[in-house]
């Protein structure tokens, strides 16, 4: 991007496009010119650990699939010669006139999503990175360890290509290190890197590996829990040291490090992983200069707790690492809550600038005549016809029952090749197709849309996959291969000869929302749905919007809480989509996505309620303390009970000396297993403010690990800067709590002297965790599966945070696990993104290999309906006998119903019994009747 | 995978060594283990030759008849029942190890697997001559006590009949 | 008929390499993008593998194994 | 005067790629702008990922 102009709702932006010296659409991704290009480049995408040519992709699977040229390296580009590539190329899709391009976009809003930048070498060569060959970044061991880079996952020594036998991983570089500018927490790298050791046992059983952590912070969701099967299942060392720096020795690695008993240390490695820390990206100034948005002392863009999606400009949003970093759920997160941001920027506007494309009707009549098959062997240049004999192939397809049409194009898939393969089946009045080329993962859909095109339902076509699983992995037997051609177009024509038109099915969405819990994250949602247009119902269990945040006074950022609770609630309260149930519970949800219809319990009285998506809300609850005399004394308090005395005024303090705080109060295998995330940072805030009313208490702080992640890290150090004591506790030698006729005394173990000391304690914060709230009940009703915290599991840790197994249904808020608020209202416009995304389309599409129930032979047995993944099938009451029904649009299409119904009543759709079956029957070339 | 357990031990009953049925993982970005799978696959079917020549194995003539009867014991309406009841029961329990489904399969599902493999193919033998008990009990494997058990219903129902040793399809069938 | 199965049987049985029919049923999601991906990599394996893609292994039935035996094959993977 | 339908998404990682996804779900035409020659970015890169050591691409 060049430049920015306008306002939210109507910029111009200007963007500078570089020339791939490739054409996209005629680009088949057959890699002839890589082999041919003489010319050398580094691979960047795999870390620089080896070469690539001017002409590559990135990797297999990347996106576009189109192969690129370095004009860097070109010697064509540069200097006018070569051209070997453009030779080389059977699809002319080299194409040199190429030129740069100044695009201006008219744009409603903006999104910047530009990642996060490495840490500067200058940093990494005090730890000899660059000095020893093998000293390697974590991003380079990631490469190592993975089976598509350069090593094919062997894990080796750079200096001498033999296998390492100890490692070690130092953590925090480029973190946590004002050093080199960086004073945050990156958050990733502890995870990363046990991740990284664990994949390295893995592939390497032997091996030693050590990883120095100054704290362990695997606060994510299940982080702790794989955290510690790792720790367990690979014996990896956790050593709780920073190394400064690392010496070579007779061709291996020194360390020398300081444990935090006071005691020094040493040990030889073969190779040293460096974890580095995110960055902001290297061009964040010029990114905030061009965009006019304001960054934070660390150069990332800089947001608000309450808004942290929002820029200092309107209409500019942000997601992802260069808000701080974060790792993938959370980027993931970030950027479905942007995209409901635009949205309810845009919503006036929504559809405006959307294509869409319509077909011609369908030829029914002519679909249901005997099968006229066409069959088209593609040659794909020469990735198939190389090895292949296609001739060979559509000869012997001419052979085949049914076959009217056979031939053999060059690129099937090309624009011109798809013409008139379109025109052929008009001409020969087909009904059914097969392709034998390349995969149907990536090309079925480009020849249904053929066959959409000429009037044909597009379930009408098959592919043989005779290029990904056959001439390319079978280069050395071409008769063998061929063989295996034929074979794959026998079976496909089998099955071709079954298919059946498939209905495309959609349902229609009843266009509101249901939001459970009226905490920070449930109003967020509603909002944000309502402002996208669509009614929102808010059900509130407690008399009262706000749910845990009515409990905080201030952030740590030093907002103030309660404004940012009363602004929610005055917006939720004036909004005229939204309507507010306080004093309510959800009794029961039926229904599926888009038509949900759910009974809410007032008292006594139920009312229904219509709508298309559910999102849970519901929160949860600080942990109620077993332990610590929590309960026997005023003066043992929790985090929260603390800031509520605070907000109400110091005088509780006038006779504190000494404050003691103790960490991990039910988390972490206290009572509850998992991280609950926020109380390191919740005990620092406490504590600076305790330090800022009364700067002459001494405060102590117990802890296993300091979880004060990303930039709440700052705090964490002036905490210490302000003299806050922490002292940490390994979980055999906790704490005691010891209450004495006149005050309290805790009691603990000090590492550093090596004994026992005694803390008489004015007062004593336990930071208690969070326990998750009553899940149960909702999670019968909804059939929305609880991870074994009792938390709500969503659908993919990774890829799809905020949804569930159950379609139409999303999560938000601490429901999902502990989380700041920030992280909360992020996660809750994420949830109203994914609902609204329902309630925008107005229907649902469903794919159409759905299964399906003959009425006439299901017997009610349920069996389906228990082992169905998704809950996509259920009985209901027919006539007299209960029935199976599948609910379209939550099939998946699995088959496991199919395959285990006991009067062979399910059929699934592009996948029927009879289909397969034809499949197998082909597949071993004699006629094998039925038996 | 509770149907692949069925279909291993429905395939050892019917003298198939079931090995030879392999049921592996493999995600999308697994190229290399997938290609490490299938190369050690295709040589271990290579050593064991072919369908009917691996160790413990029955001819290969024998094996096509019980496949045959086989295919339609799989899909009978009381194994299939038995089997989607015990897929539900483990997936209520949660207890998805190879020894839980391993057992539930055999003492839950295959022995109606297995009467019904026995009946079908008694009727295909059948179909082509009269037998007696004796060579019933060879050809298909079973003992004569479950050789009765299993033909019971079948003379009930008139289906077959038993005269002087020789059992023979009821004509019409 | 049982003859000619027992000569063909012997045939195959003395070929120095025998050659097994094998047919696959692999997950759409996993081992059918596994192997596409192995394609991509030109990595090279032997060509004895018949595939037939289903949505999911859950969709494979016991009278798709047995009845693949029945037809033939020497194997029968099954990839998830 | 009336507001653009569209959206431009700067940066084509795995956040770009989701918000744009999103965007062009939700009903608006996006422009997907990336340095690189594909999009991806870092997480294209890694092998793994935590906890359920699922592939990443």
């Amino acid at each position: 991007m060049e430049g920015l102009e306008g306002k939210p709702g109507q910029f111009t932006a200007k963007v500078f496009q570089e020339p791939r010296y490739i054409n996209e659409d005629l680009c088949t991704a057959c890699g002839m010119c890589t082999m041919y290009c003489p010319r050398p480049v580094v691979d960047t995408y795999n870390e620089r650990l080896e070469i690539t040519r001017a002409p590559h992709i990135d990797y297999a699977q990347a996106i576009p699939s189109s192969y690129y040229i370095d004009a860097k390296a070109c010697l064509r580009v540069n200097f006018e010669t070569c051209n070997l590539c453009a030779q080389t190329c059977t699809a002319g899709a080299i194409d040199f006139s190429q030129k740069p391009k100044r695009l201006e976009l008219e744009v409603g809003a903006v999104v910047l999503t530009p990642g996060f930048g490495r840490v500067d070498a200058a940093v990494l060569e005090k730890y000899g990175y660059g000095k020893y060959p093998d000293v390697v970044t974590a991003f380079e061991f990631e490469r190592l360890t993975c089976a598509s880079g350069p090593t094919e996952g062997h894990i080796v020594r750079p200096s001498d290509n033999k296998t390492p036998k100890k490692i070690a991983f130092l953590q925090c570089i480029g973190s946590r290190d004002e050093t080199c500018g960086n004073g945050y927490c990156s958050s990733v790298c502890c995870m990363y890197a046990i991740k990284e050791a664990s994949v390295a046992k893995e592939h390497e059983p032997d091996l030693d590996v050590s990883i120095f952590f100054m704290d362990v912070r695997t606060m994510g969701k299940g982080f702790d829990e794989a955290r510690r099967r790792a720790q367990e299942k690979y014996g990896i060392n956790v050593i709780r040291a920073r190394v400064p720096r690392v010496d070579q020795v007779d061709g291996r690695l020194a360390l020398t490090w300081t444990s935090d008993d006071g005691n020094h240390h040493s040990g030889i490695f073969d190779m040293v992983v460096l974890s580095v820390g995110l960055e902001s990206p290297e061009d964040a100034q010029i990114l905030s200069e061009i965009a006019d948005i304001e960054l934070n002392h660390y150069n990332f863009c800089s947001t608000r707790v309450d808004a942290p999606l929002s820029t200092s400009r309107d209409g500019v949003f942000v997601a992802g690492a260069f808000q701080g970093p974060k790792d993938i759920p959370e980027s993931v997160t970030q950027a479905s809550g942007v995209a409901a941001i635009a949205s309810e920027l845009l919503a006036e506007a929504r559809n405006s600038k959307t294509v869409s494309i319509t077909y011609p009707e369908e030829n029914k009549a002519l679909e249901e005549q005997e099968p006229r098959i066409g069959i088209f062997v593609c040659h794909c240049g020469v990735n198939i016809a190389g090895v292949v004999d296609v001739k060979a192939v559509r000869d012997y397809a001419a052979s085949l029952p049914g076959v009217v049409l056979y031939e053999d194009p060059l690129y099937s898939c090309s624009q011109d090749a798809l013409k008139s393969i379109a025109e052929k089946i008009k001409k020969n009045n087909l009904n059914r197709v097969v392709i034998a080329a390349c995969s149907p993962r990536t090309h079925e859909p480009l020849f249904q849309e053929t066959l959409r095109s000429v009037g044909l339902n597009p379930a009408l076509v098959e592919m043989a996959n005779i290029r990904d699983q056959c001439a390319w992995v079978h280069a050395q037997e071409p008769d063998a291969a061929t063989e295996k051609a034929k074979d794959l177009v026998r079976m496909a024509a089998a099955k071709a000869r079954l298919l059946t038109p498939l209905e495309q099915p959609t349902v229609d969405v009843t266009p509101g929302a249901l939001v459970l819990g009226g905490g920070a994250a449930g109003m967020s949602a509603a909002l944000s749905i309502a402002e996208q247009g669509y009614n929102v119902v808010l059900v509130e269990k407690s008399s009262q919007l706000g749910g845990n945040l009515r409990r905080l006074t201030w952030t740590l950022d030093g907002e103030n809480a309660k404004a940012v609770l009363k602004e929610l609630i005055s917006r939720v309260d004036a909004h005229p989509g939204i309507e507010v149930i306080t004093d309510s519970t959800v009794e029961s949800i039926s229904g599926y996505v888009g038509n949900f219809t759910s009974t809410i319990a007032t008292g006594k009285k139920t009312r229904l309620v219509n709508h298309g998506v559910t999102v849970i809300a519901t929160g949860a609850r600080e942990y109620k303390p077993k332990s610590y005399g929590y309960g026997e004394s005023p003066r043992i308090v929790t985090q929260l009970e603390l800031e509520e005395k605070l907000a109400r005024g110091k005088s509780f303090l006038k006779n504190a000396r000494n404050i003691v705080m103790i960490q991990c109060v039910g988390s972490r295998g206290d009572d509850m297993s998992h991280c609950s995330r926020l109380c390191c940072t919740q005990a620092v805030k406490n504590a600076l403010k305790l330090k800022e009313l009364k700067p002459d208490c001494n405060i102590y702080i117990f802890y296993r690990d300091m979880r004060t992640y990303g930039f709440y890290e700052d705090a964490y150090r002036e905490a210490r800067r302000k003299g806050i004591v922490f002292l940490r506790y390994s979980p055999d030698k906790r704490p005691e709590v010891v209450k004495q006729s006149r005050g309290i005394k805790v009691r603990a173990f000090d590492r550093l002297l090596g004994e026992d000391i005694e803390i008489p304690a004015n007062l004593v914060v336990l930071s208690a965790g969070i326990a998750p709230g009553d899940n149960q009940e909702l999670s019968k009703i909804l059939k929305a599966p609880l991870t074994s915290d009792g938390f709500f599991l969503e659908a993919h840790a990774k890829l799809r945070p905020v949804e569930i197994a159950v379609d139409g249904v999303y999560l938000c808020g601490l429901a999902h696990g502990p989380k700041s608020l920030e992280e909360s209202v992020a996660q809750a416009k994420a949830a109203a993104a994914k609902a609204t995304i329902p309630l925008a389309k107005g229907k649902v599409a469903v794919a159409p290999i759905v299964s399906r129930v003959d009425q006439d032979a299901c017997i009610g047995c349920g069996i389906c309906e228990s082992l169905c993944p998704f809950n996509a099938i259920r009985l209901s009451k027919v006539g007299k006998r209960k029935k199976a029904q599948t609910i379209t649009a939550s099939c998946k299409g699995c088959g496991i119903c199919a395959s285990h119904c006991p009067t062979l009543a399910i059929s699934m759709g592009g996948f029927t019994d009879e289909a397969i079956m034809a499949q197998i029957h082909a597949f071993s070339g004699q006629e094998c009747s039925e038996g | 995978m509770i149907v692949t357990e069925a279909s291993r031990q429905l395939l050892e009953d019917c003298g198939v060594d079931s090995d030879r049925l392999s049921l592996e993982w493999a995600s999308a970005a697994e190229a290399p283990r997938f290609v490490e799978l299938i190369t050690g696959y295709v040589s271990k079917i290579r050593d064991k030759g072919p369908l009917g020549s691996s160790d413990g194995e029955v001819s290969r003539d024998t094996i096509k008849r019980r496949l045959a009867a086989a295919v339609k014991a799989a899909g009978a309406r009381k194994p299939r029942t038995l089997l989607g009841n015990l897929a539900k029961k483990l997936s209520k329990s949660g207890d998805y190890s190879k020894e839980a489904i391993a057992n539930g399969v055999k003492a839950k599902v295959l022995p109606a697997m297995r009467s019904e493999r026995i009946s079908h193919e008694l009727r295909i033998l059948l179909s082509e001559a009269p037998l007696d008990m004796k060579s019933l009990c060879t050809q298909t494997g079973a003992s004569a006590e479950e050789l009765e058990k299993i033909m019971a219903p079948l003379v009930k129902k008139g289906l077959i009949s038993q005269k002087k040793g020789k059992i023979a399809l009821v004509a019409g069938e | 008929m049982a003859k000619e199965n027992a000569v063909e049987k012997e045939k195959e049985m003395t070929q120095e390499g025998f050659d097994p029919k094998i047919l696959g049923f692999f997950c759409h999601w996993c081992c059918y993008a596994a192997a596409d991906s192995a394609g991509v990599s030109r990595y090279q394996y032997p060509p004895n593998v018949r595939v037939i893609r289903v949505m999911c292994t859950g969709r494979i039935d016991a009278r798709f194994v047995v009845e693949a035996f029945r037809c033939g094959a020497d194997g029968v993977f099954t990839g998830g | 005067m009336a507001k653009s339908g569209s959206i431009m998404v700067l940066g084509g990682g795995v956040a770009g790629v989701q918000a744009a996804l999103d965007l062009a779900d939700l009903g608006y035409y996006v422009y997907l702008v990336e340095k690189k020659a594909s999009i991806g970015g870092v997480m294209a890169q890694l092998d793994k990922t935590f906890p359920t050591n699922d592939c990443s691409l």
